[in-house]
């Protein structure tokens, strides 16, 4: 499939590809985009946010801080009249520190924005308990990585009832909000399938190093996994699904296991890029590089370089910084426009474009966009 | 017709694993009997009582009740049948108060599962009135001295209103005067007809409140006889065979060495810890054996821990052979070549998972180290050599300490520390729950232990025990040493005044 | 110390009874997959039992006395994150591990000082450590990822091999034999069995027990340490965020697994190595059969309880 | 004996934390905090009461979080795929909770397991069957679809006292959440069957002298498996108040739990050598976390250094309450020493 990423002023270039991909994929939208009804709707909505959003993120590349509006403006910082945003990420991992710095670097030019980053230690209650913590401070806007879509959904609609608009990323959530920006996890597994499928040509056995049940990540991407290998690939078998925890370690354990069952085995899907690193380091160990087609997710630099070296066959990638520059530009536009989040009643949505990325176009991924 | 026991154990057997703990053992009690139940260590009382209380699932034989046979192995249906029982070892919830000790497991409800605290408490009232028992209903049982404690099991049995109490050595840890209110106990429940199974090693109490007899040893009922019937020298020697029995008598005759050979080992001047005891001064010479005597809660215990370095004095200067001495914990006392056999050997003595060798050790495992690790055939050969010079039975240096009689248990105790050659040696109570044959074994080693030239500082609440090994006698009363006698020129009477009169 | 006669005996029957369920497992899985059985399976099973293995054997000490180390997940990420950070300093191989090791071997003594000085509750203390433990190491290394590469000698240690054997599995054994050495030959090993079996009495027998459980808690902390630089070796990165929460329970399940009591008392490090070998049969023949995660969960916790179970029954 | 001196201790020490976040936390002490507080942490009260029981009895219970995974995911599945009233999913989802707390105390008894052990066995057993009868996993598309039913979401309901007793005329005064009386409801049931029923005595007698109960003819096996039971059971109540908290239920519900449960009951003075505490405490244990947590993050803590903190102020109140402990045995031993 054709690359597509943007540069920094390839704007047109984003909405083209963001077009496309919603245009065509409209009707095989499950439960990545939810229960949205007016996806076109919603489409313009996010494309507006987007076009505010990657203006305020090269506001914050090029460190020009004249972008906002005159009601914040350029004064002096002072402790008693700056707002407050947060992020309540999953769990320390290196996406949501990605999207963290991201968020920082736009905010921080602002000047008058006190950005705090707080962990959801994988769990909904602490996550809910946060939220309600942030709606207490005031904040001005919540960045949310929600664990779960339901799950956190009432804690959204009292933060929208308090005013502050909550801004998600990657997972959705049931309750409409200010805004959702996502890497796309259904539909990148589904290429990640046809890719690898291509890869194998066409035919063999492939395994899933999974994550436990309990994030709907995890969900979306298997599933997207499992469907795009039917629809592209039917004559690739699935003969191994099993969890290793999203860790590299594991990974290694579980798939030479995986090995000793099934020798013929010709690719390897890793649920995130640290599981597919594993199976690098099997198949390096076992002389299967080159013989074994290994996919992993989330495009993070040490699967990049893995790619470029020729181990790691591909990966999806997604610029995770301009991820969450998105995200803290729609939310500096919302909070100094003063839009309440009481005046959305439908929620902007952004789908990441992404990259699946091999070693024939990982090379165009620049050095600043690796995370 | 007679009236059928309201007890009755027909050949009873116990087997653990290869062990024969108990064989074809019968026993009952009538009525208003008390039935003394003697036998040395391991003989397989304690197993016979379990069996009777339910506690313990026998692998032979059959119990009744007033003709009628029970279930076996179910505690909950003896006592229903009106079975209580004082047990040798503390059988209390340690963390409730005395209140709901007293009647665990069965406090009166008003219904739905709610305790009726005031008839409780009014029930206890009532008994300890009758029984003469004054204890303090809310406090907290661990916070109890050790009498206490014993008074609450005592209770404990009494409220539950039994037709059978069997005791386990319910004495092994009173004084005299309470020793004599709990056999005014035990004839005025004979009086109200309840039947009595009562173990002891004290022969004196046999006499002053037993009916009959049933004598065990070896896991069988060797005889049953009539107290009347019998006198000591016969008992002893029922119990533990004759050659036993001569030396046991016998050791009572052995000359007595007042100050040993004159040299001060032990010097210990206005010694006092807030609130426990206070202004102590004594000296132990090399070569003597130093009895402290007393009624058991006047501190001795407490005293004797701190010479040893596992508490600390508030005041007062200890010499350990001419040199100034204070030790921050046990391993310095050790290492000035001072041992401690402590009361309570379960609790504080023995490791009793580990083998009899390791124990044999354990004090001295700096002996046994070459280039940092452990020599274990040296240790080998060591415990071999103690289990055979302490005639430790079964003679296997290889056995867990868990399996061992009592008496064996604490010969592994002492020669733990003899095998070091102290030159101080401290004994707490050293023959509690010892039975006849053993107790004459530890004496003999504690005297050698003397000729050798080492001081044996030993506390005990037992007078004849004081009588038969002391060189001197030093009496303590609350806290305080009251008396020094050298052992040959003080009677027995004359203690038992002394701490009398001064506790008045 | 109370130790009721019917537990104990059962004990003592457990060390016999696991091999024996091992056996079976073994044999069941065999059949079900023949490939089971083959050596290079054989020598990933105990590939696979590295980590935890490690951490296990040197911990085994610090349960048999009666205490628990729950904060070997962070110490094994913080000591991977410090060996990062010296190497990128371009200090040598040997100071790089002293360094890490000596770091986890500085948390357990702290651990064990903590417990022993002030007698608080091991598992309570050892939680507190954890959570600081693993917030030291997040403000350290953050969440990133940090690559570890070009050091081979490094890299050598989790993924070389010597005499045909994975470098990894080596190192286990070696570590394994040296706590049984240490157990059976030298004073430290009956101490802490006198310990456990009866610490009052190991006290007033002259033992200095603070400073054998601030080793003991030393070489917990020393044991995941290692882990950590095998772990951080093996897949040529260092984080703050290994060795997840659960960990802890996956090391203390080896160690009870193997009969040793979660109370303190009897326990060895060779019925450790059984646990280890328990939980690493069933785990590998559950993914080689393919089995579901829901249904291996199921079946492990069933098995545990049925293993356990018959070895108390018998 | 019920209620510790130490627990007095521990209000102590929650109440200096408190007072500490009150003075230097921005918007800690308001009424919408305490909102979050009461909701956000009623829950784990109600699991470190229920954690009280297997500890008393020198046991301990690792499989809560799974437990608790256990009956959400039940009442999900009644709910969503089944839709089954909410007035029948309620007790459903308690019973297969108070059944696993009851399986965990039949291994313990039966099959003469340490509990640790067993608990953790059973751990992943509820776990895997957590995934296997998930809805979410089953029928795709329920986990994005929220539960609605009345029966359960209103367990979310907050209430106004401040104006029921004319307060808020002064100061505002927060709503209290429904989980905050339930929590309350179990928490006066269970403290006074521990201390005025037979049961609660057995517990204590269990925990604090297994033999003697026994002999005492007290039913150990029984009163064993009814605290786990028990324990199980406060487990269904937590995953219900979460249920509705969350509008859904996850397969990861609960993970971690149950340490933080066990650490809330022990800080809360219950001892793990068994038959000492009550479960006051542990819901105080439990609320002090809570205060730690929202009063660090209002402080602008970063969640690193906050970790941090967390384990020191975790040291600092069992280090407290040991000190307490040791003083009043030295005071102890003197009194009964100068009283004899």
């Amino acid at each position: 499939m054709r690359s597509h990423f943007w540069d920094r002023n390839g704007r047109s270039h984003l909405e083209e590809t963001a077009q496309t991909r919603l245009n065509t994929r409209e009707e095989d939208m499950t439960e990545a985009t939810t229960k949205t009804n007016d996806q076109r709707r919603n489409f313009l909505k996010g494309l507006a946010l987007g076009s505010a959003a990657i203006g305020g993120a090269a506001a914050g590349l090029f460190g020009g801080i004249d972008v906002t509006t005159g009601s914040v403006g350029v004064q002096p910082a002072r402790a008693a009249t700056n707002i407050k945003m947060s992020f309540i990420q999953w769990q320390p991992h290196t996406v949501p520190a990605a999207w963290s710095k991201g968020i920082e670097e736009v905010l921080k030019t602002q000047q008058v924005i006190d950005y705090q980053l707080l962990d959801g230690q994988n769990k909904v209650e602490v996550q809910v308990s946060l939220i309600e913590t942030l709606i207490n401070q005031g904040a001005a806007a919540i960045f949310l990585q929600p664990i779960d879509s339901v799950a956190l959904a009432p804690s959204i609609a009292k933060a929208k009832r308090a005013g502050i608009p909550v801004i998600t990323l990657n997972i959705d959530a049931t309750e409409a909000h200010a805004a959702h920006v996502e890497m796309n996890h259904y539909f990148g597994a589904m290429d990640i399938a046809k890719a690898l499928g291509d890869a194998m040509g066409g035919k063999g056995e492939v395994a899933i190093l999974n994550a436990p049940p309990g994030i709907i990540i995890r969900d979306q991407r298997t599933n997207g996994f499992v469907d795009g290998l039917k629809q592209h690939h039917p004559d690739i078998k699935i003969v191994a699904d099993q969890v290793a925890d999203w860790d590299r370690k594991k990974a290694q354990d579980v798939l030479n296991t995986i090995l000793v069952a099934n020798p013929n085995l010709g690719g390897v899907y890793g649920v995130n890029d640290s599981m597919a690193l594993g199976a690098v380091d099997v198949a390096k160990e076992k002389g299967l590089v080159g013989k074994l087609v290994i996919f992993g997710n989330d495009g993070e630099t040490d699967a990049l370089e893995s790619i470029a070296a020729g181990d790691l066959t591909g990966t999806q990638y997604t610029d995770v910084y301009q991820q969450g520059r998105l995200a803290a530009a729609a939310a500096t536009v919302l909070a100094t426009g003063l839009v309440p989040a009481t005046a959305f009643g439908q929620q902007g949505h952004l789908l990441m474009p992404y990259v699946i990325a091999t070693k024939d176009t990982v090379g165009q991924i620049q050095p600043s966009q690796r995370w | 017709m007679v009236e059928p026991p309201l007890i009755r154990g027909i050949g009873l057997g116990k087997v653990y694993g290869n062990l024969v703990a108990l064989d074809d053992a019968d026993l009952s009690v009538r009525a208003g009997e008390v039935r003394a139940l003697i036998g040395s260590n391991g003989a397989g009382k304690s197993t016979l009582i379990k069996i009777l209380t339910g506690a313990v699932m026998p692998t032979a034989g059959s119990v009744e009740m007033a003709g009628e046979p029970v279930r076996l192995g179910s505690p909950p249906e003896m006592i229903r049948r009106g079975v209580a029982c004082i047990y040798q070892h503390s059988n209390l919830a340690p963390a409730m108060p005395v209140l709901d000790n007293i009647f665990l497991g069965r406090q009166p409800t008003l219904g739905f599962g709610f305790v009726d605290r005031k008839r409780q408490r009014r029930e206890a009232r009532e008994l300890m009135q009758r029984f003469a028992i004054d204890l303090d209903l809310d406090a907290t049982v661990a916070a109890l001295p050790t009498v206490k404690q014993k008074e609450v099991e005592i209770l404990k049995a009494l409220a539950l209103d039994a037709k059978v109490i069997l005791m386990d050595e319910p004495t092994g840890w009173l004084a005299a005067a309470d020793v004599r209110k709990l056999h005014a106990s035990i004839r005025a429940l004979k009086a109200r007809g309840v039947g009595i199974v009562y173990i002891s090693h004290m022969l004196d109490e046999i006499f002053a409140v037993c009916d009959t007899m049933t004598v065990m040893r070896d896991g069988h009922v060797i005889a049953e006889v009539d107290v009347a019937d019998m006198d000591r020298p016969r008992l002893v020697a029922l119990m533990v065979g004759d050659d036993l029995a001569k030396s046991s008598a016998g050791a009572s005759l052995a000359k007595r060495i007042p100050r040993g050979n004159g040299i001060v080992r032990l010097r210990c001047r206005g010694l006092g810890k807030r609130g426990l005891f206070r202004d102590i001064s004594f000296d132990v010479n090399a070569g003597e054996i130093f009895c402290i005597t007393g009624l058991i809660g006047s501190k001795r215990t407490e005293l004797i821990r701190s010479l040893f370095g596992a508490d600390r004095f508030d005041s007062g200067s200890v010499e350990f052979d001419g040199k100034p001495a204070v030790f921050r914990n046990p391993s310095q006392a050790i290492g000035a070549s001072i041992g401690f056999v402590p009361e309570d050997r379960h609790r504080d003595g023995l490791m009793l998972g580990l083998s009899v060798a390791e124990n044999l050790v354990m004090s001295a495992l700096g002996r046994y180290r070459r280039f940092g690790l452990l020599d274990r055939r040296k240790m080998a050969d060591a415990s071999r050599r103690s289990v055979s010079s302490l005639d430790i039975q079964p003679p296997d240096g290889d056995k867990q300490v868990r399996l061992l009689s009592g008496g064996n248990q604490q010969k592994v105790l002492i020669g733990k520390w003899l095998s070091l050659s102290p030159r101080l040696i401290i004994l707490d109570e050293p023959t509690v729950g010892v039975d006849v044959g053993a107790k004459a074994e530890i004496y003999a080693m504690l005297r050698a232990e003397r000729d050798r030239g080492a001081a044996v500082l030993v506390v005990s609440s037992d007078i004849e025990e004081v009588m038969t090994i002391a060189d001197r006698v030093a009496i303590m009363v609350a806290g305080k040493l009251t008396a020094v006698h050298d052992a040959d020129k003080v009677t027995r009477a004359e203690i038992i005044r002394d701490i009398g009169e001064s506790a008045a | 110390m109370r130790v009721v006669s019917a537990g104990a005996v059962g004990r003592r029957l457990v060390p016999h009874a696991l091999p024996l369920v091992i056996l079976v497992i073994v044999i069941v899985f065999s059949i079900a997959q023949p490939a089971f059985i083959k050596p290079e399976n054989l020598i990933g099973i105990v590939r696979q039992m590295t980590l935890v293995g490690i951490m296990a054997v040197c911990t085994t000490f610090v349960i048999m006395t009666g205490g628990v180390d729950l904060s070997v997940g962070p110490v094994l990420a913080t000591a991977g994150l410090v060996s990062f950070f010296t190497m990128q300093a371009g200090m040598p191989l040997p100071i790089v591990l002293a360094t890490g090791l000596g770091l986890g071997l500085a948390i357990g003594v702290v651990n064990g000082a903590i417990v022993a000085f002030l007698q608080l509750p091991p598992i309570i203390v050892t939680l507190a450590t954890l959570s600081m433990v693993r917030g030291a190491a997040l403000i350290l290394g953050g969440p990133d990822l940090h690559l570890i590469r070009d050091e081979p000698a490094f890299t050598f240690i989790g993924t070389g091999t010597l005499f045909g054997l994975p470098f990894s599995i080596i190192l286990f054994v070696a570590v394994t034999l040296a706590m049984i050495f240490v157990q059976r030959r030298t004073p430290l090993g009956l101490l802490v069995a006198a310990i456990g079996d009866n610490e009052r009495a190991a006290y007033l027998s002259g033992h200095k027990i603070a400073a054998t459980k601030v080793t003991i808690y030393g070489i917990s902390g020393l044991g995941a340490a290692l882990a950590g630089i095998v772990q951080s070796s093996q897949v040529h990165t260092a984080a703050a965020t290994y060795g997840p929460f659960g960990t802890e329970l996956d090391v203390i399940a080896a160690v009870v697994l193997g009969g040793t009591s979660i109370a303190g008392g009897s326990g060895s490090v060779a019925r450790t190595v059984v646990g280890l070998l328990f939980l690493g049969v069933v785990s590998n023949g559950m993914n080689i059969l393919n089995v579901p995660i829901d249904i291996q969960l199921m079946a492990k916790g069933a098995i545990i309880v049925v293993a356990l179970g018959l070895g108390e029954l018998k | 004996m019920s209620v510790r001196p130490t627990t007095l201790a521990l209000l102590l020490f929650f109440g200096t934390t408190f007072l500490f976040f009150s003075l230097f936390a921005p918007r800690f002490a308001t009424a919408s905090n305490m909102e979050n507080l009461m909701s956000g942490f009623s829950f784990l009260a109600i699991l470190a009461i229920g954690q009280s029981f297997p500890i008393l009895l020198r046991g301990i219970d690792l499989s809560i979080g799974a437990i608790v995974a256990l009956a959400g995911m039940v009442a999900f599945d009644l709910t969503l795929i089944f839709h089954v009233p909410g007035y029948l999913v309620l007790p459903a989802a308690l019973a297969a909770a108070t059944l696993a707390g009851t399986l965990n105390g039949a291994l313990i008894v039966y099959l003469r397991l340490q509990p640790f052990i067993a608990t953790l066995a059973t751990l992943a057993v509820y776990r895997g069957l957590v995934y296997s009868i998930s809805g979410r996993q089953l029928v795709r598309g329920l986990s994005t679809t929220p539960i609605t039913d009345r029966w359960i979401t209103d367990l979310e309901t907050y209430y106004d006292l401040g104006s029921a007793v004319g307060l808020s005329r002064f100061i505002k005064f927060p709503w209290f959440p429904l989980s905050f009386f339930v929590m309350l409801a179990l928490l006066a049931v269970f403290q006074s069957v521990l201390i005025t029923t037979r049961f609660g005595r057995d517990i204590y007698a269990v925990g604090g002298n297994l033999e003697a109960a026994r002999l005492a003819g007290i039913n150990t096996r029984r009163t064993t498996i009814a605290a786990y039971a028990i324990c199980g059971f406060c487990a269904g109540i937590a995953a219900l108040i979460l249920v509705a908290r969350l509008t859904t239920s996850t397969e990861a519900l609960g993970t971690g739990m149950e340490l933080t449960a066990i650490a809330a009951a022990v800080i809360g003075g219950v001892s793990l050598s068994g038959g000492v505490g009550s479960v006051f405490g542990p819901a105080i244990g439990a609320f002090l976390l809570g205060v730690i947590l929202l009063g660090l993050t209002l402080l602008g803590v970063s969640q690193f250094v906050q970790q941090i903190l967390t384990g020191a102020i975790l040291l600092g109140a069992i280090g407290y309450d040991r000190l307490l402990v040791v003083r009043r045995q030295r005071r102890t031993a003197v009194f009964l020493a100068e009283r004899a």
